[in-house]
Parts: C-alpha cells; structure tokens; sequence
C-alpha cells in the first residue's frame, strides 16, 4: 500500500500492522493531548504542582529528555569533529531521537508555564542573568540545528529524493553538516550546561547550590559532561529496542561497541567528578551554611541516603565500570543491564536536581514537602514518549534511517516486522 | 534622579514577643493587595498569603512547651553582598522581576510574568505565589477591590511589594508638597499600620532618624565570616531568616527568646552556643 | 552518505530534467511569474499601509464635542479643570460636579454640543462617559506630581497641543487590544515626529535614560 | 499563457514580500504581546479621588473605631482609626475583612418569606404586613407575652428599640445571648446588686491573673486587649495565664499554668481562702463587704484548704499559694474571669469567685484596677404606650432567665408556650450548645422572625427573614462593652448605600410597631430610625454625631463598693465536665474564627490554620502523650454524650494530657461555599447543662472519647 515510500530493498511489515501499532500508541498520544488543553484551557491548576513545587515533573521530564537526548550532540560531535567515522552507522538515529527529545523538551515547556501565550517573552524581555533564558536560546537554537541535520534522512526518503532540488539539497547538507554538528555541540554545552545551572546558581536552596568557576557552578559542567555521558547510552538503548521490535540488527557490534565504549570512560570519568562534587557540597558548601547531610536526606518519607547510593554508585559507577571492561562491555546482557542502568541514573540525577530540591525543607521551622502528580501531568509527560515511538517508526519505516540495514539484512530474510 | 541621591533601602523589624498570630496583618496585607481568595484555602501550598504567620514551638514536651509567631512578608533581599542580585531577581528569565536600587524593594511585574516559576524556587522563604486559578470574586465583591495595584490573571506569581503603591503615593504627595523626602509616617506598609499589637516597624533602614534603623542597627560592613552577609543587626535580640545564606533580607526579627533566635537558621552542634552572643559583624574585628 | 542514498542519486535522474529551468519556451512562465508577483505585492503592501490600519482600530465618538480653545480662553489654563489633588494624585478629566463651578443645567452658549451636556448630563445628575485618548492601562502607575512638579514638564510634552483643539477628534481603539490609539502612535509604522506622537514603555524609558540617566525600575512605573 | 506553479510563487512571495515590508507584523507582534497581558476577564478596578471616612465596627463587642478608605465614594479598603479611644489605630482581621459581609454570597438582599420550605422573595410592605398579622393575632389573642425576642447584645438603641417593642407589645421575654458583658452584669449584681458591670484596667495594672480568659485571643475588646499586651512588656507587667491549654495568650505570657479544665472556679476560691487565711485582703475595701463575708472567709478555708485545691486542679499547692500571693502583693492586680472570649457558656461561680480576688486585693474603681461601674444610661426611651392585653402580657411571669433556658423549655413542652419568635442579630441555631435541640425547639414555635442580614442556620428555619444593612451601611450607636474601663458610644454610619434591598434594624423595628398599628404604632412615633436615635440619644447626640464617639463616665467610679458575698458563701456546685468518658472536650477560641454572628469572612477562613482546617476536615487537639496509637493527621471518631463526629487528630505538646481541644466557630451551614460546610461545630458535641444558681448554660465542656476512624 505505502510500498512506494519504503527504501528500496528494506523490509517493512504490512501498513495494516503498522497502522494498528500506530493507533494504539496513538490513543496514548491522544490521552496526553487532552490532558494538554486540559492545562492550556483550565490552567495549571490541573496539575498537582503548588507553591512548593514551581518545579515538579514536567521539569523533571524535561530535563531528563534533554539528557538522553545529548546522544544527538555528542555523537554529532564525535562523528563530525573528532571524526569517528563508524558512528555514522548510528548518527542519524542518534539525531532523531535527539530530535525526538528536544522538540519534546519545548512542548513540555510550553504546557508547563502559566501564560504560554507569553511564553516568547524569555526571548523578547530576556534576562541576561538567567540561566533559564540561557536555556530557552541555547535550547531554542540546537532545536534548528536538529531539525536541519534531521532534514537530509527525511529528503532521502525514495520518493522525494526523486526531486532533484531535495536530492541536491541533501547531499549539499550532507556536505556542510560538520559546520552543524559544531554548532549543535557548542550550544549543547551551553544549554545541557545552563540546565544544571538552573539549580546551581539557586543559593537560597543549599541542596541545589553549587559554589563553580565564575558564573558557573559545577552543576553546570557536571550536567554538559553526564549529558555526553548518558546520551549515547539512550541512543543505544532505542537503538536496541528498535532492533527488539523490528527482529533485526540494524547497526553493527563494532559500531555498538565502539558508542558503549565512549560511554563508558565518559560516565566513569562523569562518576569520579561528581563524586568529589558531593563530597564537596556535603562537607564543606551545605556544613558551611549550617546544615548536615542527614537533613537532606532523613526525616521524611521518600527521599533516604539510598537516592543518593542508587545515583551514584548503582547507577553510577556500575554501569560505568561495565562499559569500560571489554568483556562486559561486549556481553549483549551485561551491555543492556549497564546501558539500562546508565539511562535510569542520568533520569535520577536530574529527579533529584529538580524535586528533592523542591521536597527538603530550607526555613527551619518548615517541613519536608512531598508531592505526587496529577494524572493531567502524567499524560502530558507520556505524551512525548507516544509522540517519539511514532516518530521513530514512522522514520524507521520510511526513511533510510539505518545504513547498515541493507547489508545486514542482505540474506533472503525469513522474518518480517 | 535615581542615582545621585542617597538609596532608601526600605526595611522591617517585626517583634515576635509582641506578635499574637492574630493574622490581622495577613487580612489586610489581603485586603490591600486585592490578593483573591478560593473555595478551599486549607491547602497552604496553594493559597496565595503574602504574608504569611508560621507558627514555631520549641518542640518541648507539655508543659515546657512554648509557642511563637512569625510573620513572613517578602523579604526583600539584597541577595550575596547586597548588589541587589536577590535569589529570585536573578533567576527570572524575561525580567519580570527586578531589584529596586533606589528603595531595595523587590518588584513583580504581573504583566510582564509568564509563569515559570523558577524565582519560586529559587526563593527560600516561600514568599512567592502562583495564580494557579484565575482570581475570581463572588458577584459583586469585585466592587472592594483598590485601583493602586492591579489585579492579577491566572499563570503569573505574585508576592508582597512593601505596598510599594504607598511608596508611589507618598512620593507623588512629597511631589505636590514641592519635597524630595518622604516622611517616615507617609510610607508605612498595610501590614504595619494594621498589626494591633504594634509589632511591626516599617521604614529606611539607610535612614539613621527611622525607628527601624534604631532598633536594627544594621551593620554596613560585610560580616567577616561570610563576606555574602552585609547589614547583620548590631541589636543582639534582631536577627534574620536563613542569614547565612547570604540573600541578605531586608526583614528582620526581634525575639527576647533565645530559642526562638535559634529558630532563624541553620546550626550546625555547637554552633549556635559559639555564635549566639555575637551579633553585628563589627563587633568582632 | 548512506548506500541507499547513493543509489537514489542515479534512479531519479529522469524526474529532475522537467522541472530544470532554462527551457526557452516557458518563458511567459517567468513574466506571468513576476506580474504575479507584483500585483501580489502590491496588493499586501498596499492593505498593509492603508487597510491594516482601518481594520485594526475602531472609531468611536466623543459623547458631544469639547472645545478645549473655548474653555482655555474662560479659564485660561490647563490646571483649572485638570489638577492636582491635595495627595498628589492626577483629577483627570473633570467630573460633572467640578463642570457644574460654571455650567448649570441651562445652557450658556448656543451650541448643541453644551445643550447635550446640560441634557444628558447635567440635568441627569449623570458622568460624561469621554473617551481617553491617553489612557494606559492597568498595570501602568502614572505620576502627574513626579512629571509636572519635580520635573517641571508642561502637559504638551506629552498630550500634545490639545488645547488648540475646538473639537474632539473621534477616539480609535485598537480591536486587539483595547489600547486607545494614541498610546502606539498615529503613524501606523511607529514613527514619532513628536515627543507626544507615541506613548509606549519605550518611549517612557528613553526620556527617563535621556533626563534621570537611568531607565527607572519596573515598579517605578508599574503597579 | 499559461498559469503554472512559477506563477503561484510569484503570487505567494509577492503576498510574502508585501506584507513583510508593511507594518502588519511589528504591529501585530506588539499588540499580539498587549492582547495576552490583557485579559477581558481580570477586573479593572477604577481609579478616582480618595476619601477617608470614619465609622464604628459592629462586628463584635469591641466597638473600635474604623476608617474606611473610598475611591471616588467606593469603599475599598477598611483601616483602625488613629485617634479613638478603644482601639488606636489598631484594627483587627475582622474588621478590616469588613467590606467583605457587604458583597457576602450568603447575604439575604430582599425580605423573603418561607413558602414550603422555601424561601420566595416579598416586598417590605409586605413582610412587614406579614409579620404584624401574624404578631397581632397574638394580641387579640390576649397572649401577648407568648412572643418572644432573643437579641445578640442587650446594650444600644436598637436592642433599647427591641425592648421597648417587647414592653409596648406586652411581653416579658427579651433575651440576650450569652456575651461577655451579660456574664459581667450578672456578676457585678450577683456581688454588687442591679445596674453596674465590671470594666477592667489592663492598660495600666501591673499584674494580669487571667483564668483562661484568651486576652489575645479575642477576649473583651479584643483590638484593646492586645494593645495592652502589647505595651505589657514594657511596663513590665506580669501576666499569668491560668487554662488548660497552651492558647495564644498563654504563649505570650510570663507564665502559663495548666488546670484541669473546669476547674478554674475551684481555683479562685482556692486562693481567695489563701488571701483571707495571710490576711492579705485590703481592710479598707473591706469595709463596703456586706452580707457573708464572714461565712464565705470560714466557708473557703473549710471548703477549699490548699491541698484539696490542688488535687482539683492539678496545680500543685505552693504554686497556687505563691501566686495568690503574689496576685495580692502587686501594687494594681486584676483578675481576669471568662474564658476564652468569655462569651457563650460560662459559669456564674467562676466569674464570681475570680471577681471575689479583685474585691480582697481592694484594687477597684482605681487605676490598673477593676471597675465597679454603673450600667451605661445614655440612652433615654420614653415609656412605651402599654395598653390593657400590654400591661397584663408584661406582667407574666418571664418564661425563661436565659436563651438556653428558654430554648430548653420550648423543647420539653408539648406545645411551645413561645407562639412567635423574633431574632435579631444572633444565630441561636449554631452558637448555643447542642444545636439541634435548638432547631428543633424553634421548630415547634409557630411563627418566627429572623431579622438579619445573613442567611444563617437560624434564619433558615425562620418564616419571615428581615434582611438589615450591615454595620457599612447604616447608622447606629456602638457602646462599646466588653470589659473596657471605660464606655465608648460610638456612632457608625452608612459609608455605602445599602448593595440590597435592606434596610436598618431600628427602620425595621420602627415599621413592625406601626404596621401593627394602634398603641404600638404610638409607642414608635418617629418617622425613622434616625429620628428616634437623635432624640433617645439626645444626652450625648451633639458631642457623638461631632466626634463620631463619646465616652462615657470620664471619670471612673470612686471609692469601696458594696460588695454581697452571699452567693459564694452558698458555695455553690461547681459546674464541671459532664459525663464519664476519657476525655475533657473543650472548646477554644481563635483569634482568626470569629464565634456567633456574623459568620467568618472569606479572608478570615483563608488564614485558618492547616492544623484546624484541611478542606472540611475538622482537627482536634491532643497531646502526644494522651494520643496512645494515633496518629498525628490521623482521623478519628470523637464522641460525646451529644454525638460523634468523623474528626482528625493534630498532636500539641501544648494541651493537658486528657484533654481535647476543638476551635469553636467552624461548622457552618450557610448558602456561602467559602465558609460553609467547613469542619464541625463544636456545639453540637456539648449538651448544655443550667447552671442552677444563674439558670445560664454552663457547659463550657464535656467528657469525650476519641478511637480511631
């Protein structure tokens, strides 16, 4: 039916399947779609955020997709600056799913303010001093960067590159895309950088400050630096999952091996820093505010010392030490337990940098603050994922997403996705 | 004009021993601001009190129990050194906030606000508050509400001005009165002249004959120990909220309790007894 | 690049020769293109100067006419109707009760304009619903004393010549946002010739930069 | 020629181009940005000329002077009034919440009358029409004395208005509900004989002995009484704050002591035995001690020897000793009786014996003392006309000595001796304890008036409602009474045109006796409420309608005052706790919940505590040490002899063990979401209990027991 539209050669299962597949995360698409108006019509008192929590999930989410998503930058940065020339077998994954994350980023910001109306105006009244306008430009921009390095897999689909300006065009910005990928990498290390800064330069919140180098605190290097970290562990993750649904390999081990493996001294080198961060911050910036450690992490109900263990070490330094060991690293299991892990510490690093800091108490007399999230704000926070496994299959089933596809796939196959 | 006269730095002293926690200063902090009201306001997390009276126990058992309370206004900060980087001031990314160096007030700017919350969590004291509903009043009531400070619409944050719209009525009267200076007594906020039992004082803390700068003694000099701290009381029974932190408060407090002093920030063991007979930041040079 | 897109390159070399430009017969393409272009253009640029604007404002009148030259000429200055109060504040535009110094409920000229006021008004014990064409909104705090009396500044620099009025131009309220007209400016395109041509935060801002050095804070002017 | 995709880009770049050089999209974009600063929908409120007035608030006994700041004539925003002589300046949450019960949703904005359990609103003529059909059948019925009248406070020309209706209607039964002052009257004619109440000092005595009376709490006039603890400290006056609960005053004192609540009466006699045993009274105001004195000092020693005291009371002997004597020492002691506000149900034992402390100390009609004082009498009525069916009702025997008493006679009689029923300004059917005996006993009541300016729980079961302007509205004289030294006859007036159909209460009263015609219209001569207040106040009316206030007796009362101690030498019961379950349940008074009439405010209820309020959950206070297996936050079943209510527990280190605690004023029932259906009222676990000697309702508390939901 949509066989003009499938790459030539590729096997595609049928578009009534994938039609099926697609209702169904549709719905869940649907389903955050109206709990999204929901917000924008009713307002925010849809949610279960309150004075306490400025900041909750939707924050959260949004920081943990721009998280994952440093897969796109740092792979960009590698393939296109460092010339790693393996990685193009997975740059253009890696670019949608980059794609995915931060267009999921702006829409979760755009539901999240109270006018979204007005929402421009971090661009138009800017605060220069804000870390969050920092954010917005920086993010603003890399989202261009993403869409046009995006742009040549989407002129590659077969029926448009029929058209020669689009086939032109994306060969031309093929040509060019080391000047993006440069920029997209400078921008993230702004943006991912600005992101921890929002809660490091917060010095009424000793959970969040971080003492740093000029305007910026350490949170700010340590989150560019777990972004590069992390990102290609996501990448590899919906690269497995992709692979898992569709029944083939769709990039090579080398290539796998090769990401797993930058990841690897990436995150260990990341653990090593931000372990001497929170030593820092624990025995020196918090004390010399007056507070202990045990304030921050006792006397309530949720957020105990093991936050902290499952951060650091569980999801810290495990996974690190499993990527870096050839054996491990090149252990399928081991591998997805490590990358899995990996995606689960970025996510609970930037939960704590944005909800423990809202939940732990500052005046004295105040007490611990825990929240739970309306179901508005838990669809509206699915709503990209459904939005991104459409996009992925979408792009998956039309475009030439995967160079080593063809080759892999070359013996007459048996099995159909 | 701004620049060559000598800054207000307008401040409070609220005295907790003569506080009553009648909430009189709330009501008409409310009642000033055209603050709106809900349904359902047992929700303090979402129920817009500018100033806000906490109630703090010394946590004894019966009957060595002892109760105080705390009003808490915004705070005005001066934020780390006093520059008038206030925590809040300079997180906002479209400047809807900004420090007023002429009055060290705080402003808000509803209009210019659009919602993201980021000076509420930056703000430690809880001063700041969300229209997470659109203010409504009953049919009618709408009739009370006072034309010096505008209403405000669902999604922006709001919190206490001083009643900067005294100050602006007070200028515009020592204006038509052909005078530069505002009278101490022209500008006080709802709050002070409301409270009944005469806690709280309203006034310039850079102003050596207002009632507030006797009473705080504020001491210009950066506290030796964090330089951040400027402007610690030289009054050995005024402190501030959270004054290690450096966000440097304009709002201070006055307890003849040590335990309710204690109250005010953060000690580590021990701390308390090395720093609680030392107060002003010259006084140990 | 990828092999897939290698081998596109080669399939759809048939499909790019139609569209290639250069093929002399479509040449009246080309002019139909361009006339197109122009009476397209000119037709946006044209609605945008002149249309744009008849659209975007409404246009009421003035309850009746006031002659501000006539009533200058009785009182002989701005401050007689337009003060400021003992407080400091701003009077505005007079109510009827500060009219009825001078006006009874008979007329004291022949003009039908003072007949509808005594009428309608006077005789109704009711406000004059004037439209202000200087209105700010809401979220604004004007000092007339700061302006006037610390400054020094006359009415003009900022109304303009309104006393040389005899009638009341119709005011224009922006459709959108419910601004009076006076507030952007006449000029659709912003232009100021005028100190009082345009009323805006900006235009605030540069006069307090140019006569304080300092823009002034948000609450200065805001409430 | 032929038109094909290059002509439609020319088209489409010219439109692009066209536009982008015309001012479409700047000006656009700015008014885009003005448009979403703007919505239609967030009130503007105008700007104009500001005015202040001045007036006098009627929202509770207190009478402080308000300034009311207008923006061209519209109220906006309610201030103290700096100079008066109450409160100075000082003002409190109610007061400036005022504007509020203007535009209040359970304001009733027309007279409506009950058709089916509904109510349809009637025009004035026709109410008043109504009401004097239905009163007059009465007096032709030569029964005039079964009407009757429950007013909120006895003192003023309207309750005067009241009174002087009930006397030339012929009925003997005007009540007033239980406020401070009617416990003080009673008091002072229980220990000093008619026509005198009791005023005190606090402003300059130097040692303040409160039995629980919550002097910042609410207590007397509450703007005043915090004044004066506000410049306690610097004159360095002690207060000792004896209550079972560590209330806001307590927090302030110099010294709280815990007593078992109950009690306090005990106490008092406790120390009035230690004061006559060390000799410690004052022998010169000891010469004005009349009747019993001799029996009363034998009767305390016998009856109230320390040690038994203390057992009573759970405050150990020395403590009670040293601070009796330190009470009689200080150079101007006052003793403070009522608790909490001192309003509702109290005991005359109590307030007998802790007024006895002020007579031995001697320190009255002195400075920083207590004042004996004569009944304020500036009002002056002319006799009402009483015709034969008049005189002959008026000399019936009064039906009842208390609201409660008579609300308990009602609802034990077969059929209600009380045939119709006006109430002004009080809310019987929620502030008397147990409630729904109150309904029901008005159920039985034929016909009933509620004059009023809010749809309260008792004018929903009324059958004609009178809607009043509120205290903004209209103009009225305000005694203030609660204990002040000295009296202040304020003058409010209307600083708005009344919002709905409404009209004063004195027009109300005035149209009632002229719709019912004859003698009674002839008894209420004047053409307004205005006329009729200038002529009875016409001692004070020039000096009142200049200074807006007078006060009264400048020059307080010298001297030794008789001083009967008949009563106490009785040694009348103490009226403790009924019933015998684990707990004592009592009530406490918040500064933030006013108790009767009128209903909290939206403001008032928005700075409810968390720990007293949570949507419509009601808390309850209980000492950790007493809680066993609760949990803090937890619900719980509390239970009374009255009933059971679904309630949550917050734990106080502040409250006696065994003790509950629950603020009284919460539970409202009323057509106004911001308050109504909040918590539980406390009255409704609390069956009243006569004090027999004052045939008031004595029951401040009650046994209660607590499990878990």
């Amino acid at each position: 039916m949509d066989a003009a539209l499938i790459p030539e050669g590729a096997k595609r299962c049928s578009f009534p399947k994938f039609m099926l597949g697609i209702a169904i995360v549709g719905a869940v698409l649907l389903w955050g779609v109206y709990a999204m108006l929901l917000c924008w019509f009713k307002g925010l008192n849809q949610t279960n955020m309150n004075d306490y929590y400025g900041f909750a999930l939707w924050i959260w989410a949004d920081l943990a997709v721009i998280a994952v998503g440093g897969g796109a930058f740092f792979t960009g940065l590698l393939k296109y600056i460092f010339k790693i020339d393996e990685l193009k077998n997975i740059i253009n994954f890696a670019v949608i799913i980059g794609f995915i994350c931060y267009s999921s980023a702006l829409l979760i910001l755009a539901i999240d303010i109270g006018q979204p109306l007005r929402g421009w105006f971090i661009f138009w009244h800017a605060n220069v001093h804000s870390m969050l306008t920092e954010v917005a430009f920086c993010l603003s921009c890399y989202f261009a960067v993403l869409t046009i390095e995006f742009i040549p897999n989407i002129l590659e689909n077969r029926q448009l590159n029929k058209v020669p300006f689009f086939h032109h065009l994306a060969h031309n910005m093929h040509g060019v895309m080391a000047i993006f990928a440069a920029t997209g990498a400078f921008l993230s290390f702004f943006h991912q950088g600005s992101l921890g800064g929002v809660a490091g330069v917060m010095y009424g919140r000793p959970f969040a400050f971080r003492e740093g180098l000029l305007i910026w605190p350490w949170s700010f290097f340590l989150f560019t630096w777990s972004a590069a970290a992390f990102g290609p562990c996501f990448t590899l993750l919906v690269t497995r999952i992709t692979e898992t649904v569709t029944g083939k390999k769709l990039v090579k081990d080398n290539v796998v091996h090769l990401l797993a493996k930058i990841s690897g001294w990436m995150i260990f080198t990341y653990m090593i820093a931000k372990i001497i961060d929170t030593w820092y911050w624990a025995y020196y910036t918090a004390p010399g505010l007056g507070f202990e450690l045990s304030h921050f992490y006792t006397s309530n109900g949720f957020y105990g010392y093991w936050i902290l263990v499952a951060e650091v070490i569980v999801c810290g330094v495990i996974p690190g030490l499993l990527l870096i060991n050839k054996s491990t690293r090149e252990n399928p299991t081991f591998r997805l337990i490590a990358i899995v892990l990996a995606v689960i510490g970025v996510c609970i690093n930037r939960w704590v940098m944005v909800l423990q800091i809202m939940a732990v108490p500052v005046m004295p007399f105040d007490t611990w603050a825990l929240y739970i999230p309306s179901w508005q704000e838990v669809a509206t926070t699915i709503l990209p994922v459904a939005y991104g496994i459409i996009l992925i299959a979408v792009a998956y089933r039309y475009l030439p997403v995967f160079p080593q596809e063809l080759e892999l796939n070359r013996l007459p196959e048996a099995r159909e996705s | 004009m701004i620049h060559d006269k000598k800054a207000h730095k307008y401040g409070m002293v609220i005295d907790l021993d003569k506080c009553t926690g009648c909430g009189t200063c709330a009501v008409s902090c409310m009642s000033e601001n055209n603050v709106p009201f809900k349904e359902d306001e047992s929700d303090k997390k979402d129920s817009i009190t500018w100033m806000r009276v906490y109630r703090l126990t010394n946590n004894r058992p019966f009957p060595d129990t002892e109760v105080a309370f705390l009003p808490r206004p915004c705070q005005h900060c001066g934020g780390k050194g006093d520059h008038g980087h206030s925590p809040c001031v300079s997180v906002c990314p479209a400047t809807a906030t900004d420090y007023g160096y002429d009055t060290g007030i705080v402003s808000q700017i509803y209009t210019r606000c659009f919602g993201c919350r980021y000076c509420m969590a930056a703000c430690p004291y809880h001063a700041r508050y969300f229209n997470w509903w659109d203010p409504v009043w009953p049919e009618g009531m709408e009739k009370y509400l006072s034309p010096n400070v505008s209403p405000r619409m669902r999604g922006v944050v709001e919190k206490c001005s001083f009643c900067y719209h005294r100050y602006q009525l007070a200028r515009e009267k020592a204006y038509a009165n052909g005078s530069d200076e505002i009278p101490e007594a022209d500008y006080q906020t709802a709050c002070t002249t409301a409270c009944p039992a005469g806690a709280i004082v309203f006034g310039d803390l850079n102003n050596p004959s207002h009632k507030v700068h006797q009473i705080v003694k504020p001491d210009p000099h950066p506290d030796p120990l964090n330089p951040d701290v400027v402007g610690k009381s030289r009054n050995p029974k005024v402190f501030r909220l959270l004054e290690r932190l450096g966000t440097n408060p304009k709002v201070y407090y006055m307890s003849e309790r040590e335990w309710v002093r204690k109250l005010g920030d953060h000690y580590l063991d021990g701390e308390w007894d090395k720093v609680k007979n030392v107060y002003g930041s010259a006084s140990h040079e | 690049m990828s092999e897939i897109e290698n081998k596109t390159e080669h399939g759809s070399m048939d499909g790019a020769t139609a569209g290639t430009a250069g093929d002399p017969k479509n040449d009246t393409g080309l002019g139909l293109g361009v006339i197109f272009f122009i009476v397209a253009f000119l037709i946006c640029f044209l609605s945008g100067w002149l249309l744009f604007p008849k659209l975007l404002y409404s246009k009421h009148e003035q309850p009746f006419n006031f002659d501000h030259v006539l009533h200058v000429e009785e009182t002989g200055d701005c401050e007689s109707c337009h003060y400021l109060r003992d407080d400091g504040t701003f009077s505005g535009i007079p109510k009827t009760e500060s009219c009825l110094d001078c006006h009874t409920d008979e007329p004291m000229g022949d003009t039908k304009d003072e007949a509808i006021f005594a009428a309608e008004y006077v005789a109704k014990e009711q406000e004059v619903p004037w439209y202000v064409y200087a209105r700010q909104p809401d979220c604004v705090f004007f000092s007339h004393a700061a302006h006037i009396n610390a400054a020094g500044m006359d009415c003009k620099s900022c109304h303009g010549p309104i006393e040389e009025t005899r009638t009341s131009r119709p005011y224009e309220e922006n459709r959108l946002t419910g601004y009076s007209r006076d507030i952007w400016g006449k000029n659709i395109w912003g232009i100021k010739k005028n100190p009082w041509d345009r009323m805006k935060m900006n235009d605030c801002a540069v006069c307090h930069e140019k006569e304080t050095g300092h823009k002034g804070y948000c609450f200065q002017c805001h409430k | 020629m032929k038109v094909d995709r290059r002509s439609f880009l020319g088209l489409g770049i010219g439109a692009v181009a066209g536009i982008a050089i015309s001012p479409v999209g700047a000006k656009l974009t700015d008014d885009f940005s003005i448009w979403t600063q703007n919505w239609p929908w967030t009130p503007v409120p105008p700007d104009g000329e500001v005015s202040y007035d001045r007036t006098v608030c009627h929202l509770c006994p207190g009478a402080c002077g308000i300034s009311v700041r207008k923006i061209d004539g519209r109220p906006v925003k309610i201030e103290g009034l700096d100079p008066y002589p109450v409160n100075n300046g000082g003002v409190c949450l109610h007061g400036i919440a005022g504007l509020q019960y203007l535009y209040d949703p359970s304001r009733v904005k027309s007279p409506l009358k009950r058709v089916n359990n509904r109510f349809v609103p009637i025009t004035w003529d026709e109410a008043l029409t109504m009401v004097a059909g239905r009163l007059g059948e009465l007096r032709s019925d030569q029964q005039p004395e079964s009407l009757a009248c429950i007013t909120g406070s006895g003192q003023g020309s309207v309750p005067g208005l009241f009174k002087h209706f009930m006397a030339a209607f012929g009925s003997p039964n005007c009540l007033t509900m239980p406020d401070l002052e009617s416990w003080l009257v009673r008091t002072a004619k229980t220990l000093h004989g008619d026509e005198y109440t009791l005023g005190f000092d606090i402003d300059n005595s130097d040692f303040i002995l409160s039995f629980g009376a919550g002097v910042i709490d609410g207590w007397g006039s509450p703007v005043a009484c915090i004044q004066a603890m506000g410049s306690r400290r610097q004159r360095e006056a002690t207060l000792i704050q004896i209550e079972p609960r560590l209330s806001n005053t307590a927090a302030g004192a110099d010294r709280w002591i815990p007593i078992n609540p109950g009690t306090e009466a005990d106490l008092a006699m406790g120390m009035c035995a230690v004061l006559l045993k060390e000799n410690l009274f004052d022998p010169v105001f000891a010469q004005g001690f009349t009747g019993g004195f001799m029996r009363f000092t034998a009767m305390v020693q016998k009856e109230y020897p320390l040690d038994k005291v203390a057992a009573v009371t759970g405050i150990s002997a020395s403590d009670i000793q040293k601070t009796a004597i330190a009470f009689a020492k200080a150079k101007m002691p006052v003793a403070l009786p009522g608790k909490g506000r001192g309003e509702g149900a109290q005991n005359l034992k109590e307030f007998a014996a802790v007024h006895t402390l002020n007579c031995l100390s001697g320190n009255v009609n002195k400075q920083g003392g207590t004042f004996v004082k004569p009944m304020p009498k500036y009002l002056s009525f002319p006799d009402p006309l009483q015709d034969t069916v008049a005189l002959k009702g008026s000399a019936a025997a009064p039906l009842a000595g208390s609201v409660q008493e008579l609300v308990t006679r009602v609802g034990k009689s077969g059929e209600s001796p009380v045939k119709a029923l006006m109430v002004y300004n009080a809310n019987p059917c929620f502030a008397l304890n147990d409630p729904s005996g109150v309904r029901a006993a008005f159920e039985k009541i034929p016909f009933k008036v509620c004059v009023t300016s809010f749809m309260d729980e008792t004018a929903m079961v009324s059958d004609v409602i009178l809607p009043v302007s509120t205290f903004l509205e209209r103009m009225e004289d305000v005694p203030s009474t609660a204990g002040l030294a000295a009296t202040v006859v304020g003058l409010s007036k209307p600083m708005v045109k009344p919002v709905f159909n409404t009209r004063s209460p004195g027009d109300v009263v005035i149209g009632m006796a002229r719709a019912l015609g004859g003698d009674m219209a002839k008894s209420f001569a004047w053409d307004s409420y205005e006329t009729c207040l200038k002529q009875v106040t016409s001692k004070i009316w020039g000096p009142l309608a200049r200074r807006g206030h007078v006060v009264l007796s400048e020059n307080p009362p010298v001297g030794s005052v008789e001083t009967d101690f008949e009563f106490l030498a009785e040694n009348p019961e103490t009226m403790k706790p009924e019933g015998d379950l684990e707990f004592t349940l009592i009530p406490i008074d918040n500064f933030r919940v006013p108790p009767t009439v009128p209903a909290p405010s939206p403001f008032a209820i928005k700075t409810v505590s968390d720990r007293i309020l949570k949507g419509t959950d009601m808390f309850v206070e209980i000492n950790p040490q007493s809680a066993k297996n609760l949990k803090d936050g937890g619900f719980v079943t509390l239970t009374t002899s009255a009933g059971s209510f679904p309630v949550r527990v917050h734990f106080n280190d502040g409250i006696m063990p065994g003790v509950i605690g629950m603020v009284k004023g919460l539970g409202h029932m009323l057509d106004n979401k911001y308050v109504s259906g909040k918590g539980v009222n406390i009255n409704a676990l609390i069956s009243p209990k006569i004090e027999p000697v004052s045939g008031m309702d004595a029951a401040f508390g009650i046994k209660a027991g607590i499990s878990k939901a």
